[in-house]
Order: structure tokens, then C-alpha cells, then sequence
């Protein structure tokens, strides 16, 4: 497995940056949603 | 006579916040009406409704004929509104400043002659730049640029601030004049004393809506009286007007 | 429309004039950089020579952001808004007026700044249509281009640093194209170079026509 | 103050805890279903990009990144898309569901604009030597984040709410047109100066390196769906947490006649 330390960089990389991001936006939608009032939420 | 300014519940929102939260309000050619209430009343933001500048998205509102909820930039050509902060460019002259406000709204050059001769700014004054005068000469050539236009509709934010005792004089009387000529005027003023002798009627504004109305006496009595005569004092806010006045 | 553009292009042109900020200021500030750029790479007389179409028009670039935001702040307050749209100029007739000010600016800029690298970089002027077609094409590109993205930044408080930061991008092909143009155009091969004047004056046409369309609903906007 | 639930057809799944009462988040039982989807194509897209595929004849192992990389690159020009339909949307139909939906586009665009860009350089790294090829794909994806980074930053600075939409929707409709030129011209500028790198980039692929791509493909279109779920929602209870609707507005600017606060200090003159 040559460049394996390009590779795993780059795999991790991506994996990291789009877990991150998911995980900021349910908190920050948990946050927000408590904040509504369940009408406004047409959807859950 | 249909009214020039016809409001009936009109909602208007500056962003998210309701300024106007559902005001009722009329008013006829030639009257002088006088918006009173203490500060974020709404008082600016009726001028600017009534000049199409803000968005009135309930209610009836209609200026000169324009339904301002459909086409707001109708009603623009025929008003004018002297704000706060004037539209001057400091680098340039007091004639450079009329001359382009004067024809950005297609007035006639001899209107713009006039305008600068009637505010008195025809002078030496006329090549100076804007950033060199002082408050109130800069309130005349915002007046002048106004007298340009030829409105039929006068949109006035507390007009005589700044002004030197000789320079409201003078706004009264183009106030009168234009009247007479048919002009309508609506103006909010902390300048009571020259405010309630021009005003026909005065609306009390109070949190974006229409508090109180009550018609105040144009005549030659001194304001105090004329309000103090009045009586029927409705509401408390009334109550503390006259007090205070 | 074009009476308007006459009028606040005169007006625009006049508080220049009686300001001369652009003249005393920006003018200066440009030769300077070319200075500063010499300074940067030695002046040894082959990079230089070699770099000057890309020096010439990223000194260009900077000078016109100090022009746009300049021209920006005199529509930006609450008043000037106001009256504007009280006035009946017709907005797309502000936008271009507006335009063409900034664009007379940028030639004279971009004049002096010719003057400036023959005599520092030693660049001998060759394909001089070509140069010319280049310059107006990315002039009124640059003017049109700002213009707008002023309007879109007006009233904010960080406007001067977020105008470059929504300008430069967008200017990235005028950049690319000027430079290729020149570099033609100097190298005595100015055939390759009229492609890129090409792509030059479809980018100014493309955005004077969006700026014209979109004045009106940015100054309504707020 | 009991909340009364608006009578819901429960889905099939048993959902109890939801039921009970509305589960103050952004989830929905659709997005679960997509979150599982995604979760499922990454474990995939792991397996066959790193452990099925061969190692490619020439580029070795450092192709791998390509099923990352290319993904990538075209949800990041979905997310753009996205964003400038939405704002030509808006400015003809002023409906707030537009606006939200630009944000989320440009957000998430940016998002897989960083990824393209990472594993780009990194795949430039082991095969040409260096980090930046100045490749003409990157490169203008380099200048496509400028713009992603300068679209968000007038969002988060414009805080009158309708200016702002107006603005940021401007800015959106220019930037499909403004990514077609900046490639066009970046393009036709690394033509000059050699033959396009291109043929290298995308090594002739079959097999189960073809697999691992589209595997790739599926994988980053049901994480790109998720996010802009997940980001439209959030924008949308963005409006309506910072904005009132107009009648609580309404409710509140009218309270505040009925109780006057300072009496007014007319000061005459």
C-alpha cells in the first residue's frame, strides 16, 4: 500500500470534516428546535 | 373629497420589527397635519410610508391615488420627504447639490433658481461647499432641493430643527404658500410653539398606531391655549400634552 | 435611462474633480506598488520585463478597489439611499452612470500607469490596438463589476474588507484575460491576444447588463 | 399549557418517545431513513475504494483518493447549483423556503469544496511532486471557495433580515455564471501553457475501480441530501427564532402602548 499516508490523509481527512459538520448541525438544529414552537415545524 | 392619505390598519415593517402596527390615518389636500409622540412612535416611519419608502404589507394604504401595498414607487414622483439626514454631498457646492437633486426629478432650471433664491442660499453661499456650512444652512439646501421637486405631498421630519429663528420664519411661510397652492403637508415637530400654529389637526402617535386626533385651533390664539381650550382631553396621553404644553 | 447615467456620471466625475482623491491619492498609491513590486522581484532587467503584464494589471486591480469603495461610500447613507429612490432616477440609469465615472477614473490610472512601467520595467509599447481594445474592455469590466458588488456591500460595517474579498474572485478571468492579452500583445504576437479581448468584453457585457437589472432591487433591498 | 398534538397518522415504524411529544430537533423520520442510507454507502465506499480496488498501474495506492475527489467536486457544483436556482427563485417569489434553501446549498457547497481541494492537492503530492499542480480543475476550485467564503460572510454581516436575503440572493444568481467563467478562463489559461492534465487525473478505470467510483457517487449523494436537509431546517428555524411571525410581532409592538414608558418630556423651546 504505497502513499498509504497520502490516502489515509485524505480519507480521515473528508471522514473528519463531513462527521464534523454533521454532528454541528443536529446540535445546532436541536438547539434551534427547542427554541420554536412545534407548529413551526412542519416536519418530525 | 377623497382623502390625500388614506391609512386604515396599516401594517408597515421596517425588517422584522412592525413600526407601524396597524395605524388609521387621514388626511385632505391642503390640511397641515402635525404628528406628535414620544421617539419610536413611529412618527418617521409614517413620513416614509406615506413616501413609499417602506413596505406596508397589511391594512389599507393608499397616497395620491397609489395603493402603496401593490405599487409603493408610485407615489414617489409627487412626494417629497426632508429627513434627518440630508442627501448632501459634502465635496460638492450648495448649487452642484440642487442643480442634480433638482434634475434627477426633472425640475425646470428656473425652478431651481427659485428654489435657491426663496431659501436665501442664491448668495454668496451658492458656490460653498455643503461640508462648510453649518446645520442649518445645510437644512436650507435639503429645503431648497424639496422646493425643486414641487411636491404636491410635503413630508417633513421635524423640519425646524437646526433652524435659526429667521430660518423657521421662512419655513412657515413656504409651508403656507405651498398650501395655498394646494400642497398637503404632514410634519412630526418637537418645535411647538411655531408646530400647533401651522398644524390643522394633530395626531398623537403611540407605538405604531393612531393614539389620539383632535383638531387644534390654526388660529391667532398662542398653542397653549388653543390645546388647553380643547377640553375633551380622551385619553391620558392627551392629559399630559396639555400639561406639558 | 441615459440621461440619469449623464447626470450622476457628472456628478460622480465632479465630486472627483473637487475631492481629486483619485488624482492625489489612488494615482500615487498605484506607481508606488509598481515600485514596491521591484523591490519584491530584483530588478534584474528579465523578470521584470517578463512580469510586467501581470504586475501592470493586479496594480490595476487594487487601484480600482480603492476607486469602487470610494465610489460606493457616497451612495451608502441612509439619506442618500432615501433619495435616491425618492428622485425618479431611473436605477439602472445610476448603476451605469455610476460605472462610467469609475471606468474614467480607471483610464486615467490605467494611462499612468502605462507611463510608469515603460519607464520602470523598460516595457516597449508593441500591438497598441490590441492594448487599448484590452484596457477599455477590462476597464469597463472592473467598473461594471464593482459598481455592483458596491451596491451589495453598502451600509455594512466591514464593507472595505469584504468588497475585495467578493471582488477579487469574480475578477479572477479579467485578471487571467488582460494579462494573456498583454502579454501577446508585447510579445509581438498580438494574434492569440484578441481571444482573450474577446472574453474580456463578453465578461463587461455580461455584467453591465446584471448590474443594470440588479441596481434597482438592491436599492430597494433594504 | 398542554400541547396539543394535531392528530398524525403514525408512520409504520413504532415511534413511542416521538409520539409523546415532538421531539425538539431538526431529525425527521426521512432523514433517519437517509442517515442509515448514507451511514450503509460509506461503509461501501470504505470497503471497495480502500480494500477491493487495485492499486492503480501507474499512480499506486494514491488513486484511491480519486473516489473521494471527484465525488466531491461535482456535489460541491450540486450545492452551487442549488444555491443559485434558490436565489433566482427568491427574488422572483420573496418566499422565505428559497432563501433557506440558498444558504444550505452554498453552506454544504463549501463544505465539499474543502474536500476537494484537500484530496486534490494530496493525490497531486505523491504523483507530480508537489501539492499544487495548478491543475485547472483545482485551481478554479480554489477561486470557487473565494467566492463560497465571501457569499456566507455578506450572510452572517447583513442583519437587517431583508436586506440581507436581497443581497445574498443577488450574489447567489451570479454564482453559477461566475464558476462557468472563472473555468472557462482558467481552462483555456493552463491550455497555454501545457497539454491538459486531465488524461492523468482520470487513469483509464475498470473493474472494480469503477465500482468504487460510483459507490463514491451514491455514498456523497445521500451525505449531500442528509446535510441539506438537515441545513435547510436549521435555516428555517433561523428565520423563525431570530423573526417573530408578525403577529407576535404585532402582539408585542401593540403592548407597548398600553403601558407608555417615560412620559413624554417635551422640552419646548
Amino acid at each position: 500500500m504505497t502513499h498509504a499516508g497520502y490516502v489515509a490523509a485524505g480519507w480521515i481527512g473528508a471522514g473528519v470534516l463531513i462527521g464534523g459538520y454533521a454532528v454541528t448541525l443536529v446540535r445546532r438544529g436541536r438547539r434551534l428546535a427547542r427554541q420554536v414552537p412545534p407548529g413551526e415545524r412542519r416536519w418530525s | 373629497m377623497e382623502p390625500i392619505v388614506h391609512f386604515r390598519a396599516a401594517v408597515a415593517l421596517l425588517g422584522r420589527f412592525p413600526a407601524l402596527a396597524g395605524i388609521d390615518l387621514d388626511v385632505m389636500r391642503g390640511e397641515i397635519v402635525l404628528l406628535r409622540g414620544p421617539n419610536g412612535a413611529g412618527k418617521t416611519t409614517v413620513l416614509r410610508a406615506c413616501a413609499g419608502l417602506v413596505p406596508v404589507v397589511r391594512g389599507e394604504a393608499t397616497v395620491l391615488g397609489h395603493d402603496l401595498r401593490r405599487n409603493a414607487a408610485g407615489v414617489r414622483r409627487r412626494v417629497a420627504l426632508l429627513g434627518h439626514a440630508s442627501a448632501l454631498y459634502d465635496e460638492l457646492t450648495v448649487a452642484d447639490n440642487v442643480t442634480f437633486w433638482g434634475r434627477a426629478c426633472r425640475a425646470r432650471p428656473d425652478d431651481i433658481a427659485a428654489a435657491l433664491q426663496l431659501v436665501g442660499l442664491d448668495g454668496r453661499l451658492r458656490d460653498v461647499r455643503v461640508g462648510r456650512l453649518s446645520a442649518g444652512q445645510r437644512r436650507r439646501a435639503a429645503l431648497a432641493c424639496l422646493l425643486a421637486r414641487r411636491p404636491e405631498l410635503w413630508l417633513l421630519d421635524e423640519p425646524h430643527a437646526d433652524l435659526d429663528h429667521e430660518a423657521r420664519d421662512l419655513l412657515d411661510r413656504l409651508i403656507r404658500q405651498a398650501v395655498d397652492q394646494g400642497a398637503t403637508v404632514i410634519m412630526s415637530s418637537h418645535d411647538l410653539d411655531r408646530a400647533l400654529a401651522l398644524a390643522h389637526r394633530i395626531v398623537t402617535l403611540d407605538a405604531g398606531m393612531t393614539a389620539d386626533q383632535r383638531a387644534a385651533g390654526a388660529g391667532p390664539g398662542t398653542p397653549a391655549e388653543a390645546l388647553r381650550g380643547d377640553g375633551e382631553a380622551t385619553s391620558e396621553t392627551t392629559a399630559e400634552v396639555s400639561h406639558v404644553a | 435611462m441615459w440621461r440619469d447615467a449623464a447626470l450622476v456620471a457628472g456628478r460622480d466625475l465632479r465630486i472627483e474633480a473637487r475631492s481629486r482623491v483619485t488624482v492625489h491619492q489612488v494615482a500615487p498609491f498605484a506607481l508606488l506598488v509598481l515600485v514596491l513590486f521591484a523591490f519584491a522581484l530584483d530588478p534584474a532587467r528579465s523578470i521584470l520585463e517578463r512580469a510586467t503584464p501581470g504586475l501592470y494589471w493586479i496594480t490595476v486591480l487594487f487601484s480600482a478597489l480603492l476607486a469602487l469603495s470610494r465610489s460606493a461610500a457616497l451612495d451608502e447613507t441612509a439619506g442618500a439611499r432615501d433619495a435616491l429612490r425618492l428622485s425618479g432616477l431611473d436605477p439602472s440609469g445610476v448603476f451605469v452612470g455610476k460605472s462610467l465615472a469609475v471606468a474614467a477614473e480607471l483610464v486615467v490610472l490605467e494611462v499612468l500607469l502605462g507611463v510608469g512601467v515603460i519607464v520602470l520595467y523598460g516595457a516597449e509599447p508593441a500591438g497598441v490596438g490590441l492594448l487599448a481594445a484590452t484596457c477599455l474592455a477590462a476597464t469597463v469590466a472592473v467598473a461594471a463589476t464593482g459598481t455592483l458588488y458596491g451596491a451589495l456591500v453598502s451600509g455594512l460595517r466591514v464593507r472595505e474588507t469584504l468588497l475585495p474579498l467578493l471582488l477579487l474572485p469574480v475578477l479572477a478571468p479579467v485578471l487571467i484575460g488582460a494579462t494573456r492579452a498583454f502579454e501577446a500583445a508585447l510579445g509581438r504576437a498580438p494574434a492569440d491576444g484578441w481571444p482573450w479581448c474577446g472574453l474580456l468584453a463578453a465578461f463587461a457585457v455580461l455584467y453591465s447588463v446584471a448590474g443594470a437589472l440588479a441596481y434597482g432591487t438592491l436599492l430597494e433591498g433594504s | 399549557m398542554t400541547t396539543t398534538l394535531p392528530p398524525r397518522p403514525a408512520p409504520g415504524a413504532a415511534r413511542d418517545e416521538a409520539d409523546a411529544a415532538r421531539p425538539a430537533t431538526t431529525a425527521s423520520p426521512a432523514t433517519r431513513v437517509l442517515g442509515a442510507a448514507a451511514l450503509v454507502a460509506t461503509a461501501l465506499l470504505v470497503l471497495y475504494g480502500l480494500v477491493i480496488s487495485p492499486a492503480d498501474r501507474e499512480m499506486a495506492d494514491s488513486v484511491r483518493l480519486m473516489y473521494i475527489h471527484v465525488p466531491a467536486a461535482t456535489y460541491l457544483y450540486v450545492g452551487c447549483f442549488f444555491t443559485t436556482v434558490a436565489s433566482a427563485m427568491w427574488l422572483r417569489r420573496r418566499t422565505p423556503g428559497w432563501d433557506a434553501l440558498a444558504e444550505a446549498g452554498a453552506e454544504i457547497a463549501l463544505v465539499f469544496s474543502i474536500i476537494t481541494l484537500g484530496t486534490g492537492s494530496l493525490w497531486g503530492r505523491p504523483t507530480w511532486g508537489t501539492y499544487w499542480t495548478w491543475d485547472a480543475r483545482l485551481t478554479s476550485t480554489a477561486v470557487l471557495t473565494a467566492m463560497l467564503v465571501g457569499y456566507l460572510a455578506l450572510r452572517r454581516l447583513e442583519l437587517d433580515p431583508a436586506a440581507r436575503s436581497t443581497r445574498a440572493a443577488v450574489l447567489g444568481l451570479l454564482l453559477v455564471p461566475n464558476v462557468i467563467v472563472v473555468n472557462r478562463s482558467v481552462e483555456w489559461w493552463r491550455s497555454l501553457h501545457q497539454g491538459s492534465t486531465l488524461v492523468k487525473l482520470d487513469p483509464s478505470i475498470e473493474g472494480t475501480m469503477l465500482v468504487a467510483l460510483m459507490v463514491g457517487f451514491v455514498a456523497f449523494g445521500l451525505i449531500f441530501a442528509w446535510l441539506m436537509v438537515h441545513r435547510f431546517r436549521i435555516a428555517w428555524l433561523d428565520q423563525k427564532a431570530d423573526g417573530l411571525d408578525l403577529e407576535a410581532a404585532l402582539a408585542a409592538r401593540r403592548a407597548e402602548s398600553r403601558a407608555p414608558t417615560a412620559p413624554e418630556t417635551e422640552v419646548t423651546p
